[in-house]
């Protein structure tokens, strides 16, 4: 069955329809909201679930032949999105209820337009079509970012739409020359004729994609805008971005990159040793510019661009084993990374500030919570049992069985240079009791619940790592080898 | 030379290395020999298939509906959030005075503007045109509407909340003809391929649904920039 | 046609060059919207080739432009057009706060 | 007489206008020079059209001219402001 | 033979204005009298090709379309003159003349 242009059709009629509903009653709101919420999970679970009797699918928009239809097609590659589909969305919209005061309207149509671009973005295989979800997601992220409207939000907002429009421009200038140079907007159609284009404009293209996606995930030289964005915007925002929509841009890229230039590409030439290369900077800037920061938001944008560098590295290998790591790196890192937003949130509550030194004696006026965000600090460095050990562990081994020793060393140092700023904020929170200022925040649950369901989910993950890996462990079929997809696409 | 900074100087090369790289791969792409083969399949096949003689909306209505579809959203995003952005009496906006010659001219001009963005929104798969340009010249009427009788006159009518109410109606009848599609023609957005009677090429009703999709990309778009322009020019 | 492919590139370079350099906000936007104009104007460029007909079809041609970057063309001008428009209405509002346009001063009195 | 060479010549015309567009000394100046060009290139438009036979070239031509009309109304609106000299002067 | 000297005749006496009105744009001294060789050139040279257009075409639907064009300029271009033209008084260009009623009409008698 057909579900996944449903993924495309529910976040469309709730964005046309949310104005409506608002202006009927307000209460309509929230229950079309989260149906259509709970509803696009259940497709993604749907085909987590029946991956194997339903892949790879393929659906023709407008019922033309395969080679002129805008095509959407989900392999198993696409499953490392789908899980963060499933889980993401629902829980940030949980824990936006109490967050959003201001317009939640709004907030929720925003979101829903992040939602529709993101999965459109994964699941179409034409080029331009991609990039009109591109622009989607761009366009609500750059809202969301100044959806506070602070000073600071309005700020990095237009920072943010600054370097992401320049971003766009490569991009849009890499989709036209490519259609110049083959004649054709269909993903699976294009690797066939690129082979006839001279090097030298092959790796101007190349570099035209990497740097018009490389903005929207903070790649290291375009990463400015990142740390600003997370300072200034709300929670729930940065949750998706983080766990979902900065991973589908790593997604599509990846997707580009090994789809129309194949690894033999990378290969011949010196781009395995320079992506690679870049991924070990990109890591230690992150880890290192994390380390002058006092700012618990900033704090985690920087590590989050540090954790993509390990993805980075793992993609760049090119091997099987590196790919299968760098997917389950991708998903663990996110699920944790919102768990530890979710907290950092909760823990704000109680101070009302986002400042390290402002959370001295943490511990007394908030327990659990105080307990449950060091554990999972520690847990992102990279302890057992937790599930960035075992992702880590993956790509170490990938690592030293393509040979490359010297990245997978500094994997290791950078482990232990994130253990010097995780540990920051633990020795503030069980240091310097300040006494008993009044009230204890008292926490809802759609606050405590998102929190703990996700830490659980990466506890599991981390004590049984088969779950994810028997979901992701045939991602590259579709990704080294060419073929499948171009058969997958056009048919046999 | 004192005033050129370091950060011009640098600027500059950088600019010049990416022209010197693009105008390389220009120069190779226009040597290369390409095989256009989706736009052979438009030119060769396009009238017959979809029943619009006009091209470039065959795409955009048929071929390539979803991109409209997406493309729409983006306005639709767009207007939602330039009126989230800037609220009540954000922004002001300098002016002359019209005098009564304008005034009176407009008011004789307007109805000729209803019936240039009517013919363009009807004849869109006929004509250089459609849903868009329609669109567009509708917003432009607002933009008269607000520069010559004031910012008052034209929200005693149409405010911002009556606007999005039928931009959201515009959007959900071309959704709808994409769900339409679905049932009848077994795929999201199908249109002649869904068994829709085409009609003569060339004739007022012909493409199928194109000219209600036409229809309603127009109120769409024409509302959607209509309400960007009312939010970024309030008068106090 | 000679000519042509350098104009664009010049355009493009011409925007960059205005986004790197300028402080004011509104000069960046106006950079912005050359290099948006200009891939547009490749777009077009790429349509046209010596003797091809506009690609309505009321009747029979020879030789007909490319519509496909056309239509890409028209969907490109409407996002560029949207994401202009919220750049506008940001500006408005960094505007009323801060009274400057100047994107250093901004920074600067936010500390 | 040739379509061609009225194109041609027309086309010639609206390059001298440009020498307004870019040196002239107020905005006003430029305004005027654009609307001029403006017109130039809509009677280019038409006898294009009639060049081809084509009438899709007046419908472009149409709609060129109300948007032209607009743009010029709307930039007289805003440069005309009074009180903006002494602004500027100061 | 007639038919074919007006539309000549139409067809020239366009290209002389707007050679005029490119001419006038560049040499004229002040604002308002390049704006007298804008707007009236323009409506004479745009006019006249059209007429020209028209005449050549004979009835038909195409020649119909050019006379709503002619109709629409008509209508415009003496508005946009005069906005622009006021829009500059209110800014403050002023020639030399003896007597300034707008000026009275705005700001009073002082």
């Amino acid at each position: 069955m057909d579900l996944l242009i449903w993924l495309i059709i529910i976040p469309l009629f709730t964005i046309f329809s949310i104005g409506i509903f608002n202006y009927i009653n307000k209460k309509f709101v929230l229950p079309v909201v989260f149906t259509s919420a709970i509803l696009q999970s259940g497709i993604a679970i749907y085909y987590i679930i029946n991956r194997n009797n339903l892949l790879p699918q393929l659906y023709n928009v407008g019922n033309w032949q395969r080679d002129i239809a805008i095509n959407l097609s989900i392999d198993n590659f696409t499953l490392v999105i789908f899980v963060l589909i499933a889980i993401m969305p629902l829980l940030s919209l949980l824990y936006s209820i109490t967050e959003i005061q201001r317009k939640p309207a709004k907030f929720y149509l925003l979101i829903n337009v992040l939602l529709l671009g993101a999965s459109g973005m994964v699941m179409t295989a034409d080029l331009f079509n991609f990039y009109v979800f591109f622009e989607i997601a761009s366009i609500s992220s750059y809202a969301l970012v100044a959806f506070r409207d602070e000073d600071i939000s309005l700020e990095a907002a237009f920072e943010y739409l600054i370097i992401g429009s320049i971003g766009s421009v490569f991009l849009l200038l890499g989709i036209v020359l490519t259609y110049q140079a083959t004649g054709t907007l269909n993903m699976a159609m294009i690797p066939g004729r690129m082979a006839e284009i001279p090097v030298i404009t092959r790796q101007v293209l190349m570099s035209l994609f990497i740097i018009g996606l490389g903005v929207k995930f903070a790649l290291v030289p375009l990463h400015a805008w990142m740390p600003d964005a997370y300072q200034g915007s709300p929670i729930s925002y940065i949750v998706l971005s983080s766990g979902l929509v900065v991973n589908v841009y790593f997604f599509v890229l990846v997707r580009i990159l090994f789809i129309f230039f194949g690894v033999e590409f990378f290969q011949e030439t010196i781009f395995t040793n320079l992506i690679v290369g870049w991924g070990v900077l990109s890591m230690l800037f992150g880890h290192g510019a994390a380390l002058q920061q006092d700012n618990l938001k900033r704090l985690f944008a920087y590590s989050t661009i540090a954790q993509l560098g390990y993805v980075i590295i793992a993609f760049g290998l090119g091997t099987e084993a590196g790919i299968v790591a760098g997917s389950f790196h991708l998903i663990s890192h996110a699920l944790l990374k919102g768990a530890i937003f979710f907290t950092a949130g909760n823990l704000h509550k109680a101070t009302g500030s986002y400042q390290i030194r402002e959370m001295k004696g943490m511990a007394e006026k908030m327990p659990v919570m105080s307990i449950i965000f060091v554990l999972m600090l520690i847990a992102m460095v990279g302890i057992p049992p937790s599930n960035i050990f075992v992702s880590k562990w993956l790509i170490l081994s990938a690592a030293v069985e393509a040979g490359y020793l010297l990245p997978a060393f500094m994997i290791v140092f950078g482990s232990f240079l994130s253990l010097g700023y995780y540990l920051r904020p633990v020795i503030t929170i069980y240091t310097g009791y300040t006494g008993f200022p009044g009230k204890l925040p008292l926490l809802k649950f759609n606050e405590y619940f998102p929190t703990l369901l996700l830490a659980g989910i990466c506890l599991i993950i981390g004590l049984f790592p088969g779950y994810i890996l028997n979901i992701i462990d045939t991602a590259p079929e579709f990704l080294l080898e060419q073929s499948n997809f171009i058969i997958h696409i056009l048919g046999g | 030379m004192k005033n050129i900074s370091f950060n011009k100087l640098f600027s500059f090369s950088l600019v010049s290395l990416l022209g010197v790289l693009l105008l390389i791969s220009f120069y190779d792409i226009s040597n290369l020999e390409v095989t256009l083969s989706l736009s052979e399949h438009y030119i060769n096949y396009g009238v017959e298939e979809t029943g619009a003689i006009n091209l470039v909306t065959a795409i955009l209505f048929d071929y390539r509906a979803f991109d409209t579809i997406g493309e729409a959203t983006v306005i639709f995003t767009a207007a939602s959030i330039v009126a989230l952005i800037l609220p009540q009496h954000e922004a002001s906006m300098l002016k002359t005075e019209f005098t009564p010659i304008v005034h009176q001219s407009i008011a004789f001009i307007l109805p000729f503007f209803w019936v240039i963005s009517i013919f363009l929104i009807a004849y869109g798969h006929l004509s250089p045109g459609g849903g868009f340009s329609g669109g567009v010249i509708i917003s432009a009427m607002s933009i008269l509407i607000i520069f010559t009788y004031g910012f008052h006159y034209m929200t005693r009518r149409f405010n911002v909340t009556r606007l999005s109410l039928i931009e959201d109606f515009g959007a959900l009848l071309f959704l709808s003809i994409g769900v339409f599609g679905l049932i009848y023609g077994g795929s999201f957005l199908a249109n002649s391929q869904a068994g829709v009677y085409l009609g003569n090429p060339g004739e007022l009703l012909s493409g199928g649904l194109m000219p209600l999709s036409n229809l309603a990309v127009g109120a769409k778009v024409g509302t959607g920039l209509s309400i960007i322009f009312i939010s970024l020019t309030r008068e106090d | 046609m000679i000519l042509l492919y350098p104009t664009i590139v010049l355009l493009i370079c011409m925007g960059l060059y205005t986004v790197l350099t300028q402080t004011n906000m509104i000069k960046i936007i106006i950079g912005i919207s050359i290099v948006e104009s200009s891939i547009i104007l490749l777009l077009g460029a790429m349509a046209y080739f010596p003797g091809a007909a506009a690609p309505v079809l009321d009747h029979p041609f020879e030789l007909v432009a490319d519509p496909l970057p056309q239509a890409l063309g028209l969907t490109a001008i409407v996002i560029n057009a949207s994401t202009t428009a919220i750049m506008l209405a940001l500006v408005i509002k960094l505007h009323n706060r801060y009274d400057t346009l100047n994107i250093h001063e901004i920074k600067k009195l936010r500390g | 007489m040739n379509l061609e060479l009225v194109i041609i010549f027309i086309l010639f015309c609206s390059i001298i206008s440009f020498y307004r567009l870019i040196k002239g000394p107020h905005p006003l100046d430029r305004i005027a020079a654009v609307s001029a060009i403006g017109i130039m290139l809509l009677i280019v438009l038409v006898l294009l059209g009639a060049h081809f036979n084509r009438a899709l070239f007046i419908d472009v031509a149409l709609v060129y001219g109300v948007l032209l009309f607009i743009d010029v109304l709307v930039m007289a609106k805003y440069f005309g402001t009074p009180g903006r000299r002494e602004e500027d002067e100061a | 033979m007639i038919h074919n000297f007006i539309v000549r005749f139409f067809l020239f006496s366009g290209m002389l204005f707007f050679l005029t009105t490119a001419i006038a744009l560049i040499r004229f001294p002040d604002f308002y009298s390049r704006m007298h060789a804008a707007s009236k050139c323009l409506i004479g040279g745009g006019i006249s090709i059209l007429i020209a257009l028209i005449i050549r075409e004979g009835p038909s639907p195409l020649s119909f379309r050019l006379l709503l064009l002619i109709v629409f300029l008509l209508i415009t271009n003496p508005v946009v003159g005069h906005a622009l033209s006021r829009a500059s008084y209110h800014y403050g260009h002023v020639i030399k003349m003896t007597r300034d009623d707008l000026h009275e009409r705005i700001f009073g008698d002082d």
